[in-house]
């Protein structure tokens, strides 16, 4: 096993990552940009170091040299940055330093995911219909044709993508145009390239990924399945594990074929492989992230296996040293992303200073956040400052204890999407849990108090103005509003 | 005593309040004329008042600085508040001052000067927090002004767009 | 399934039974003394109610009346208080409202402790030589007799007790009667009686306990056994589950016994049977506690299940429906309690002012407590406000992850026993899992700071003091520091 | 520039610091003559100075008001702080006033007037927080008042024994 990880992110996943390294007796080092200073990731590592050049955690070089001068033998990426970058890989890797993920070919390989899904359609996996490459802004008389091959509804898609942005959906050709400059104004503005390709939409469906972890030592085993159907902005909102429209047989169906996709590109370390299954139940495979994802957490829970600390047994080499079944799904998991962001003026981001952030607690909750009272969250990073998961016997009771714990989150000084995630486990399709990726389409924002919650809230807003004035009256000198001042004993003339 | 309308969420209660008239952190107020006891845990930093139990009920609230919504676990409420007894001036909201809400890179103006706007039309996208935000108009009329353009960092507040 | 559960207690428990209310999508009630306003129980209820006479969570009649007045249908008493107290069970069910707990007769007969062990005595089981009765204060002559019938080392115990209030061990003769005085006056203190009884000391031994789950038709499970012989001052300091020095044939039959000896008593709802272990491996029980224990998340941990949940369906006449198989006890726990205490001086109480509370997250742990940033911890109370629950696979891992999870507990404004705490779990007999009872009675508090540590303390020590010395300098008005003054735009003459 | 001598757990530090040299939230001390680099997050309120980074280790800290202890992970540390360039009058400990330390309930009274103590010999059995607590003499010497009597109440600070 290694001495000292150097965790080359920031955010809630740096303090998770630290968090098990420290379990395992490992050392850490943190690195942080300047607006990060007050992060949590900072104060739980055993050594912490700024990073001061203006590319921060995409700096290679910078990065690689903290790890050699402080004697890291091990480089955790977390997610997003430089988790799927092949060069970073090989520069990890002529440094002597072991890079917690895959080997650079295979990232290199997934990262294409039009060659991707290629290879897999090849081999004899349902995929769906896509452009066969990606394109220019220049090149939209050609988008169109291929658009009108692949046929409508279909997704405009970030080639160097991944985590929604860039995505856009097109209902109909009209649409096409608006909705491709859309895509590469954002994953230029993300990514730095505005290269787009299409895929056929498949509507309604819904997004399911399979949690796999994977050893150097061939042997892979699955942690189940997570619906990432419910999603803002094709941003991820809400997941669960497992989802609740499969039948047994469709689960085990999806777990069997996203071993062999793993096994077909050589996948090593934790990786979700990545499906659209639509409403007949046939799953499309479309791409595989080989790395942790943000929604981690349910798989944990429903296996009771740390991914995170498989993922630094299998960098040193270690064999998983189990079987698929020695592992047993229990339960049920949820995890809401919480965002810095108003829910009431239009999800606009709302970075700030916390005045209070106390997390909700007991059996079965789990929150990940690199927040705390008072801490800022930085408007440079994206706005997930904290995850809730939360685990029940069954749905209804994850259900039950994810609105617990959700009326229980007490924040103020920023808005957040808490509203957001109230909405999304009282609507009837959720309950009902055959909801589809047409969940998100729908305004979610009505209220949910009763005729005596807002009196009573009428009632508090009177009294905190009443309050406020009376506090405004007593900073304003008594004579100014009375006629009166102390060393005026009598009544004026 | 004051005598204040609140108005959420559309609906209006009348409610008298009188702070002075406190026992411990017990207050009586009453409410379209009928009484109710409140529990105010900290009535003399209003600004931190996080909670108040309203009869037997329980409240973590925040409300906002210029009173114009109130949050809770039921959710966020926009408010109206107008004491009965004193002139408020409210601070007139949709003037055609588009400033921004939010620190972040201009990475497109979608209007230019002159041009004819529709109240809630997109006029500049602003990336944050690695999302791209559209900056809409606050009212109908045309662009009188274009203060940034694309690339451009811009801070919280700072003016981008004028509507005449 | 009732629908509005009164909880008759505070602190964490009220907290903890608050949340599993919800969880159900019952209504609750709580309750609070003035002192414990800003309490977090008081918030996370649907209804709060003040107690305003003398008696507070004593007082029945008042309590009743809350109850009756708001529709309650069911009490949960949570530890001490009202949880053992035939009367009050008795007027509930007058009442007409379920509480949650034994019926009254076995609560009176498990309060009789002598009689208790005399029974199970007489039924075949071992239990430690005790004396018959219980003694007054003016029967010091008796109770010397009685005590070199039973033979040294012994333990003095209240009749009235539990929680090790009023519990001395005396080694020798010459030391029975300071500490007969000293029991007598804090259980007078602590339980308004005096009246002591003397049990045979058993050295060196283990504390064992056996969580079990017993419903009104007959069905009783277990849900594994907790260690608590880490105690200071008869208070037990951490918990875990399983006890590491068992053998599987020694649990399995302290499983057996416990669920014997509950058929015995005729309990119901969630109680724990308790057992002095000796160095041979011999158990020998000592009472019942008919209640829900502080400890009660160990095994809520490693068995899955809610225990309040269970309790709650137990009162409402629900079968358990499942049996002893359907239970699995999987991996380990361990539980700290979080004091307000002075480990430097003596651990004298340290209630005040929270200036700061960040409790430690991640996978596997979970923190029960009323306390956040800024709230008071009442002088009032007992002085645990916090718990600390840790799951591991194996002991090695919940012993790192508990290791960590101190370390990130953010607390000041008072002073805890969390320094106590991290000597604990890194003693070498807790390491190796073989520690007895007598663990507790040698001094722990020696340092852990290595010296780099040391020194890079004394760094920001001085950085402290320079820092406020610069403040202080800047609150003194600039023309006293410097001769200087705004009005003064020239050199002094 | 400060010269400051801190005595931790007996081990004592030459600390130099010059808070006006800071670079942003970067400042460089030096101890026992060699530099070292350390970073303050917000050093303009030292009394909210809740964690430093000395060199690359980050330290949750709690300093006492009077510099008497410092805590962190490592658990806590007794201080001995000495500005080797000003008069520092440390407050005098162990006078013969005992004074309650918490709040509670005296239970018990274990000596009289004009009895003899030792330093450490428990005096006084207060309740609070459910606990039985000692008392303790703060030195040697002849109880000269005895303040306190069983069943009183005593608040934070009250004087209970004096010793002469």
């Amino acid at each position: 096993m290694f001495n000292k990880v150097l965790i080359a992110n920031r955010g809630e996943i740096a303090v998770r990552i630290i968090r098990t390294c420290r379990d395992m007796g490992l050392q850490t080092v943190a690195l942080y940009e300047q607006a990060d200073l007050g992060s949590l990731h900072v104060r739980l590592s055993d050594e912490s170091v700024p990073l001061t050049t203006e590319a921060g955690f995409t700096d290679h070089a910078a990065i690689l040299q903290i790890a050699r001068e402080l004697g890291a033998d091990a480089i955790h990426p977390g997610y997003g940055f430089l988790a799927e970058e092949p060069s970073f890989i090989r520069e990890c890797a002529e440094a002597g330093i072991a890079f917690v993920g895959p080997p650079a070919e295979v990232v290199a390989t997934l990262h294409d995911k039009i060659g991707a899904q290629e290879r897999a359609r090849e081999a004899g996996f349902t995929v769906p219909r896509h452009s066969g490459r990606a394109y220019g802004p220049e090149e939209l008389d050609e988008l169109r044709a291929e658009a009108e091959r692949i046929g409508y509804p279909l997704v405009v898609k970030s080639v160097s993508g991944g985590r929604g942005s860039g995505t856009r959906l097109v209902r109909s050709a009209d649409q096409l145009e608006p909705m491709v400059r859309q895509a590469e104004t954002a994953a230029a503005a993300v990514f730095g390239s505005p290269a787009v390709y299409l895929e056929q939409a498949i509507l309604p469906s819904h997004y399911v990924e399979v949690q796999l972890l994977a050893d150097s030592h061939g042997t892979i085993v699955h942690l189940g399945e997570r619906d990432g159907s419910i999603q803002r902005n094709n941003q991820k909102l809400l997941e669960e594990s497992p989802a609740p429209y499969l039948s047994q047989t469709q689960r085990e169906n999806i777990w069997r074929l996203a071993i062999e996709l793993a096994r077909l590109f050589g996948c090593q370390g934790a990786c979700s492989v990545e499906f659209v299954v639509d409403r007949d139940g046939q799953p499309y495979f479309t791409e595989i992230k080989a790395r942790i994802q943000v929604e981690h957490p349910v798989s944990e829970m429903v296996s009771q296996i740390d991914i995170v600390r498989e993922q630094l047994r299998i960098a040193a080499g270690e064999p998983l040293g189990y079987k698929q079944s020695d592992i047993q799904l229990r339960g049920w998991a949820m995890q809401c992303r919480i965002n810095a962001e108003d829910p009431w003026n239009r999800f606009l981001p709302s970075p700030g200073r916390l005045r209070l952030f106390r997390a909700p607690g007991g059996p079965g909750v789990r929150v990940d956040t690199y927040a705390y009272s008072s801490c800022d969250i930085p408007a440079r990073y994206d706005p997930v400052f904290a995850k809730l998961a939360v685990w029940g016997e069954n749905r209804f009771e994850c259900i039950m204890r994810t609105r617990r714990a959700l009326e229980d989150f007490a924040i103020s000084g920023i808005q957040t999407n808490l509203p957001l995630h109230q909405r999304v486990i009282s609507a009837a399709d959720f309950l009902r849990g055959d909801y589809t990726t047409e969940f998100s389409r729908r305004p979610l924002l009505d209220a949910l108090a009763v005729e005596e919650d807002r009196r009573n809230l009428a009632v508090a807003a009177a009294i905190a103005y009443a309050a406020r004035n009376a506090v405004a009256r007593a900073a304003t000198p008594e004579r100014v509003l009375t006629g009166w001042h102390r060393g005026a004993r009598k009544l004026p003339e | 005593m004051s005598k204040i309308n609140v108005t959420i969420d559309g609906q209006s209660y009348e409610v008298e309040v009188d702070l002075n008239q406190r026992d411990g952190a017990e207050l009586t107020v009453t409410v379209n004329g009928e009484p109710l006891k409140v529990t105010i845990p900290d009535p003399d930093h209003p600004e931190n008042m996080e909670w108040i139990l309203i009869g037997h009920r329980p409240y973590e609230i925040t409300v906002d600085r210029n009173l114009r919504w109130i949050r809770s676990f039921t959710g966020m409420h926009t408010l109206d508040v107008r004491d009965r007894e004193a002139t408020v001036s409210r601070p007139i909201s949709g003037d055609g001052r588009v400033k921004a809400p939010i620190p972040g890179t201009v990475t497109r103006v979608l209007v230019e000067e002159g041009q004819q706007v529709e109240a809630g039309q997109p006029l500049v996208l602003v990336e944050a927090m690695k999302m791209e935000n559209e900056i809409r108009a606050t009212r109908a009329g045309s662009v009188s002004a274009v203060h940034v353009k694309a690339g451009q960092d811009v801070k919280l507040g700072v003016m981008m767009i004028e509507i005449g």
